[in-house]
């Protein structure tokens, strides 16, 4: 997994295999490496991220959102929010792409055996959160209780539907939605609720003991479901963040992406709590 | 009494033998009046005396810009082929060197960037001892004692000692046999070092200034003009670009000298910018240059070379911090 | 974009930006291949607009209704419309004056009778209409143009960096203008991309790109001060190509 | 019946102009043209600018002639002051104003006037018909570009000439490059000019100009303390506005030139009819053509450019080639200690003489500026020959008439950028 760890390293060929719009900005691109026995061996932790090459247009860290399976298919959700994503988004089916990567450390699940999970998605958060549960799913007697709490703005922005409306139908699992605003129903007959994501904290029943939480979103769901989480017992070392910082090179040699002493692209993107509580300007 | 010391007068002949190890570079003046690295064509050119280069040796291993990567249907990426020859670079002072040494612990310890490699591989260095002027203050940031050199020239009035630090110092010192004379070892002497224990300290139990007024100070006056960063020889933050060709099909990507005080350093999409402020960037620099993060966590990169004191157009200084606490510290 | 339709228009201008684009002689046939040049007064004998435009690279202020009139058909018939050059961004050398009566101007020129002319303070175009993407320049430097040029061929605008001149300048390992000779020079408050030029020769940067992002005016202001200019002097220089500085910005 | 024919706007021209036939039935009754680029005012802007920020601004009049108006800018504001510059600083100007002919008439014959005569649309077109004329059109641009940047720092609105002297001066091996681009390109410069030579000459006339061009010495030059008003007379450049009045037309944005003493003509063809000593293969050239460009009216201008590329060629190459061997040190520029005074100069810009005048306070601030511009010098008889030529074609098709005017136009190389920016008003009388 780190052969690919040179900054200058060259990204390896890919093509855009499929792809499906989610929402008004953010579509799933389902990418595979040219090279299949590459492909095939490529190992995933979920949380991971890789480095998304457009022709001309440059790179953008992309997380992987869900698990390649024996194809090697990687899922990649991507928002178009500027330059990169721009291009990525005008990509037809076909397309040749490149791919560094993964990197970054991914969610310590080794760690998490036996233990309850909550997972917590703000927008886009989602796309780690779904590699991670498809792995906690695809090892489901490792793990105790798994809870996944989803906050979209609105019904249309939330992204997956029809594998949430599966996903809701599990036994095995909780799954709680919430916009922040409803003017229309969620579509496939899923069951939303109104308001923020660390109200939806307060009105659900789970357990604290035993329990880790991750969590991914936007900068500002960080700081407060931080303080929420706290206030229902999470020590500082069960909370898990997914970071987003500036990247250029997804390595450890660029400089932007550092959180305190720590590098986002390697030492993260995912932290524990414990980990950035003294550093100013992490969160 | 050894047999190591090479006289002035016979510069022209040591360029000549170095030669067949590489274009030598070293330091010059630019028609500008500018102290700079560069190629030495002739003995004249070379001014050993010289005090400071504007832009440290680092452009010779990572350029301000260069093209890492091409892209074509073809071929997809590819790196460039790299032209550079092998490069004599002749002169450096000990903080030049140690700032190299940094260098290396980012850019190979982990064999993280091939480019690199190759160019280091490609550089011979030879090391000369120098005088300290006010802007100086090597000792103090522990980069005073010459070290990662192939070679070492110490400076008398009437020569140099030359002491080899590699396998290619050793070839040199070979080649250069018929120029060395017999002479004294020079007594060993150590730099005054007022400051280094107040920063050492402060580095290494994490010190961040929270409280200093100067942060402040520092953020009102600075012009993110770059200077002070492009001119270090240990700043290596980088920009990516890519642009494509005017045929439609290919591209090339760039990487670019960034600084952390420029805008766009911790700005993320959509405007977020996470270090928004001066006063934020002015932490960050801080940060990487005396508490180090990713590879180089707990190191001091700063070697004291006095570049970023001299080229800072409004005169900012980051060992006013340090100053500031050791007065404190004074009853 | 299959053969973008490109439109090059000017309006209060010297016409530099368009010169820019034919003096890239060697690029020029590949540009003809790659390119539906659909109005181009300066080069072609098309003289109205015709058709929709993909983009419209439009040099100049608006200094007269009718500048106001050719901006606003090429806004509405171009899918992008490009601030070519530091007027069109800024206002450039025309609005150096703004901050005095336009009448005197007109008068010391053409007389009394000037004055009938119809015209106004030089405007940029951001204070009339939508702008997508600006090459800044006085004149542009012919490396953006075709940067840009090869962007629209895949849909998009190029991302240049935001430092200003003296990054580039300093790169180059130029003597400092400003701090080795105390000139007055507006390296550290102006947007890069010429490469240094004018210092690389020896001459003070006069501004002729615009600010910088978040530049630190103030504190520029207060070096030269300190230096002993007037600054009366140093406002006259600033205002040179961008009569719209914040003297009290500091980001 | 009257009616307009409206040639709005003019295209492949320096600027915004426009043309104005009024007719009568089919009688042509009047032209006009006007030059509607808007107005920039920039005499106005001068006032109140240091001495050393004149050239810096008034080079933006126009791209086009931006190395032109810096230099003699210059030389106004250094006599205004007393200054002398070096030989150096004196040779790179020249090879700058060289530089800018080559470009200014290499763009005007190849992209501006040669798609006429392939019947072109313009220069895509032009591309597709002739393209290796065109692109030896471009090569000679190239060149007449390289010298101005080479020298100038940058190409359009050069930066290295400032009063008193010039920042850094050109690497020696930037003069080498100079001198090699220059020897190759020297015969195509001679195959434009036979290239040129081979097209139809105009039929009819519109009658012989009046010429004028920068005198020194006894003939036409690039610099010159005189304005040569014809083989004999010639009035010192400090009195130009004695010969040259100016009046502002209703019609046009731009002041026009009223000489005193009847219209005169300036550009190319003013030069060689006067007597402009060329180079060797230039004169070769001139003599060939001789009496397709003696006496004519202002359509041969097309062929006099062609010969004075051969001549700027040549001259480029031996002013480079005395550089090279001179070896210059760098200079500083010479001080200048400002004192009030008016300074005049003109010099011979591509399409004609160029003059600035300029009146500065103790303080070297501008007080008055005051700018004659080739184009305004031409309009009067730009107008009258358009009626000309227009009475001339009468009964023609709109067509026919809308593009053989704009060819005379077009002849004149007009710059209707500089000619918009004019000067101080003085009621003429
Ligand atoms: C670990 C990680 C995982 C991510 N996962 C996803 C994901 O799954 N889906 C998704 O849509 N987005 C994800 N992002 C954010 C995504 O990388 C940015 O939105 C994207 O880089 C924006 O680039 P742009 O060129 O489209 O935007 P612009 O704003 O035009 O950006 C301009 C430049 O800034 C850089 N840049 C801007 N924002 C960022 C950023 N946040 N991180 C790094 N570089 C940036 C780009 O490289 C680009 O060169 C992730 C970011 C990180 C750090
Ligand atoms: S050199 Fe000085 S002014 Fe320039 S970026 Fe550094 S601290 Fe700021
Ligand atoms: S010369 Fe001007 S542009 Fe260059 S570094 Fe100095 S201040 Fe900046
Ligand atoms: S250095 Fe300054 S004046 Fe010169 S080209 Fe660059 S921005 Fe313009």
């Amino acid at each position: 997994m780190n052969k690919n760890r040179d900054m200058t390293s060259v990204p390896l060929p890919a093509s855009i295999i499929d792809r499906h719009k989610l929402s008004d900005d953010t579509s799933l691109f389902r990418v595979r490496l040219d090279d299949p026995e590459t492909a095939r061996s490529l190992a995933v932790i979920p949380g991971q991220f890789v480095q998304f090459s457009v022709p001309a247009g440059g790179e953008a860290p992309i997380s992987i959102a869900g698990l390649p399976g024996s194809d090697g298919v990687l899922d990649l959700c991507v928002r178009r929010v500027g330059h990169v994503t721009d291009m990525i988004h005008a990509l037809p089916v076909g397309s040749k792409v490149g791919i560094r990567g993964p990197y970054g450390n991914g969610f310590p699940v080794d760690d998490w055996r036996k233990r309850n999970i909550l997972l917590l998605a703000g927008g886009l958060g989602i796309a780690p959160l779904r590699a991670l549960l498809h792995f906690l799913l695809a090892h489901r007697a490792e793990f105790g209780e798994i809870t996944l709490m989803y906050g979209a703005r609105e019904p249309a922005a939330i992204l997956f539907k029809e594998e949430l409306a599966e996903l809701s139908g599990r036994r095995d699992m909780h799954l709680f939605l919430t916009v922040d605003f409803a003017s229309e129903e969620p579509p496939g007959g899923l069951t939303c609720n109104t308001g923020l994501l660390p109200g939806l904290l307060e009105g659900v029943n789970f357990t604290t003991k035993n329990t880790v939480a991750a969590i991914c979103g936007p900068p500002a769901l960080y700081r407060c479901m931080i303080e929420e989480l706290q206030g229902f017992g999470f020590p500082p070392d069960a909370i898990y963040l997914s970071l987003e910082r500036r990247m250029k090179c997804g390595v450890g040699l660029c400089c932007h992406c550092a959180v305190g002493n720590l590098f986002c692209c390697t030492d993260g993107p995912v932290f524990r709590y414990a980990d950035l509580r003294g550093i100013r300007g992490a969160l | 009494m050894a047999m190591d010391f090479l006289p002035t007068g016979s510069i022209p002949s040591f360029l000549e033998t170095l030669a067949p190890f590489g274009e030598v570079h070293g330091p010059t003046m630019t028609d500008d009046g500018v102290s700079a690295f560069g190629r030495i064509a002739s003995p004249t050119g070379l001014r050993l005396d010289y005090q400071r280069t504007l832009l440290p040796p680092k452009k010779y291993l990572l350029p301000p810009v260069e093209t890492v990567l091409t892209y074509s249907p073809g071929e997809r990426y590819r790196h460039p082929p790299l032209t550079d020859e092998n490069i004599v670079l002749f002169g450096l002072h000990p903080c030049d060197l140690k700032g190299i040494a940094y260098l290396d612990t980012v850019f190979t310890a982990r064999g993280s960037d091939p480019r690199y490699r190759v160019r280091r591989q490609r550089l011979t260095l030879i090391g000369i001892s120098c005088e300290p002027d006010e802007n100086c203050f090597c000792g103090d940031v522990d980069a005073a004692d010459p070290a990662n050199f192939d070679l070492f020239l110490e400076r008398t009035a009437a020569g140099f000692h030359i002491t080899s630090g590699s396998p290619r110092g050793e070839e040199i010192i070979a080649a250069l046999a018929p120029l060395l004379v017999e002479r004294a070892p020079l007594p060993v002497s150590r730099r005054e070092c007022a400051f280094a224990s107040v920063i050492m300290a402060a580095a290494g139990r994490g010190e961040t200034f929270p409280d200093s007024h100067l942060w402040e100070d520092f953020a009102a006056r600075c012009l993110s003009c770059g200077a002070c960063s492009l001119c270090c020889p240990t700043c290596y933050c980088f920009d990516i670009r890519e642009y494509g060709g005017l045929d439609g099909a290919t591209a090339e990507r760039l990487r670019e000298w960034d600084n952390c005080l420029f805008t766009g350093h911790g700005e993320v999409a959509g405007g977020f910018n996470f270090r928004k402020n001066r006063r934020d960037r002015f932490h960050y620099r801080y940060q990487h240059k005396y508490l180090g993060f990713g590879p180089t966590r707990g190191a001091v990169a700063c070697v004291g070379c006095g570049r970023c004191r001299e080229v800072c157009p409004v005169r900012i200084d980051l060992l006013e911090l340090f100053k500031e606490e050791g007065d404190e510290q004074k009853p | 974009m299959n053969r973008p339709i490109i439109a090059m228009a000017g309006l209060t201008a010297c016409s530099g930006c368009q010169l820019t684009l034919l003096n890239c002689e060697e690029e020029l046939p590949e540009l003809a291949e790659r390119y539906i040049l659909a109005y181009f007064p300066m080069g072609l004998t098309e003289r109205v607009i015709t058709g929709p435009i993909d983009v419209a690279f439009v040099e100049g202020a608006v200094s007269t209704p009718d500048d106001l009139e050719i901006l606003i058909k090429l806004r509405s018939r171009s899918r992008y419309l490009v601030a070519f050059g530091t007027c069109a961004l800024w206002g450039g050398v025309a609005a150096m004056n703004n901050h005095e009566a336009r009448n005197t101007l007109l008068e010391t020129v053409y007389g009394k009778g000037g004055v009938e002319l119809k015209s106004f303070n030089p405007q940029p175009f951001r204070h009339f209409i939508k702008v997508d993407f600006a090459i800044t320049g006085c004149p542009p430097e012919k490396a953006e143009l075709l940067t840009t040029l090869a962007a629209l061929l895949r849909g998009t605008f190029p991302v240049f960096p935001r430092y200003p001149v003296c990054t580039e300048c300093r790169n180059r390992e130029n003597r400092c203008l400003l701090i080795e000779d105390n000139e007055l020079c507006l390296g550290p408050l102006i947007q890069a991309g010429c490469n240094a030029r004018c210092p690389a020769v020896g001459i003070k940067c006069e501004g002729c790109r615009g600010p910088v992002a978040e530049a630190n005016v103030a504190a520029e202001l207060e070096l030269l001060l300190g230096k002993g200019f007037m600054r009366e002097e140093i406002e006259r220089r600033m205002r040179r190509f961008y009569p719209e500085w914040d003297y009290e910005q500091r980001s | 019946m009257s009616s307009v024919l409206e040639i709005n706007p003019l295209t492949r021209v320096e600027g915004h102009g426009r043309i104005s036939v009024h007719l009568s039935g089919k009688r042509v009754e009047r032209v006009t043209l006007a030059l509607t680029e808007s107005p920039r005012l920039f005499e106005a802007l001068l006032v109140g600018k240091g001495f050393e920020e004149v050239p810096e601004i008034i080079c933006r009049i126009c791209s086009l002639c931006s190395t032109v108006h810096r230099v003699v800018s210059l030389l106004a504001i250094e006599k205004a002051f007393g200054i002398e510059v070096s030989e150096q600083v004196h040779l790179y100007r020249e090879l700058i104003l060289h530089g800018g002919h080559i470009q200014s008439h290499a763009l005007h014959l190849f992209c501006l006037v040669l798609p006429d005569r392939y019947g072109a649309a313009g220069l895509p077109d032009l591309a597709a018909m002739a393209p290796k004329a065109l692109q030896m059109g471009l090569r000679l641009k190239g060149a007449g570009n390289l010298i101005q940047e080479t020298v100038g720092g940058r190409l359009i609105h050069p930066v290295t000439l400032i009063p008193g002297g010039m920042g850094k001066p050109v690497s020696r091996e930037g003069l080498l490059k100079l001198k090699e681009t220059l020897e190759s390109l020297l015969p195509e410069a001679w195959q434009t000019y036979e290239l040129f030579r081979s097209f139809p000459q105009p039929s009819g006339s519109l009658g012989s100009p009046r010429f004028m061009a920068v005198r020194s010495g006894s003939s036409p030059h690039l610099f010159g303390k005189a304005l040569m008003l014809g083989p004999t007379r010639s009035v010192p450049v400090e009195k130009y506005r004695q010969t040259l009045g100016e009046r502002v037309v209703e019609y046009s944005n731009a002041k026009t030139s009223c000489a005193v003493e009847g219209p005169f003509t300036v550009g190319a063809l003013a030069r060689l009819n006067l007597g402009l000593l060329l180079s060797p293969k230039a004169a070769e050239a001139f003599q060939e053509c001789r009496n397709l460009i003696m006496k004519r009216d202002i359509r041969a201008n097309n062929l006099a450019q062609a010969v004075e590329v051969i001549h700027a060629m040549e001259r480029s190459l031996e002013i480079v080639e005395t550089l090279l061997g001179a070896d210059f040190a760098r200079e500083r520029p010479a001080r200048v200690t400002p004192r009030s005074g008016e300074g005049s100069a003109a010099i011979e810009a591509p399409r004609g003489s160029l003059i600035h005048s300029y009146r500065f306070d103790g303080r070297g601030l501008c007080t008055a500026a005051d700018i004659v511009t080739p184009t305004a010098i031409n309009q009067s008889t730009m107008e009258r020959d358009l009626l000309l030529l227009a009475q001339q074609l009468e009964g023609a098709s709109d067509r026919e008439m809308t593009s053989a005017l704009e060819q005379l136009v077009r002849a004149y190389d007009p710059c209707i950028s500089c000619a918009v920016h004019l000067v101080r008003h003085q009621p003429v009388g």
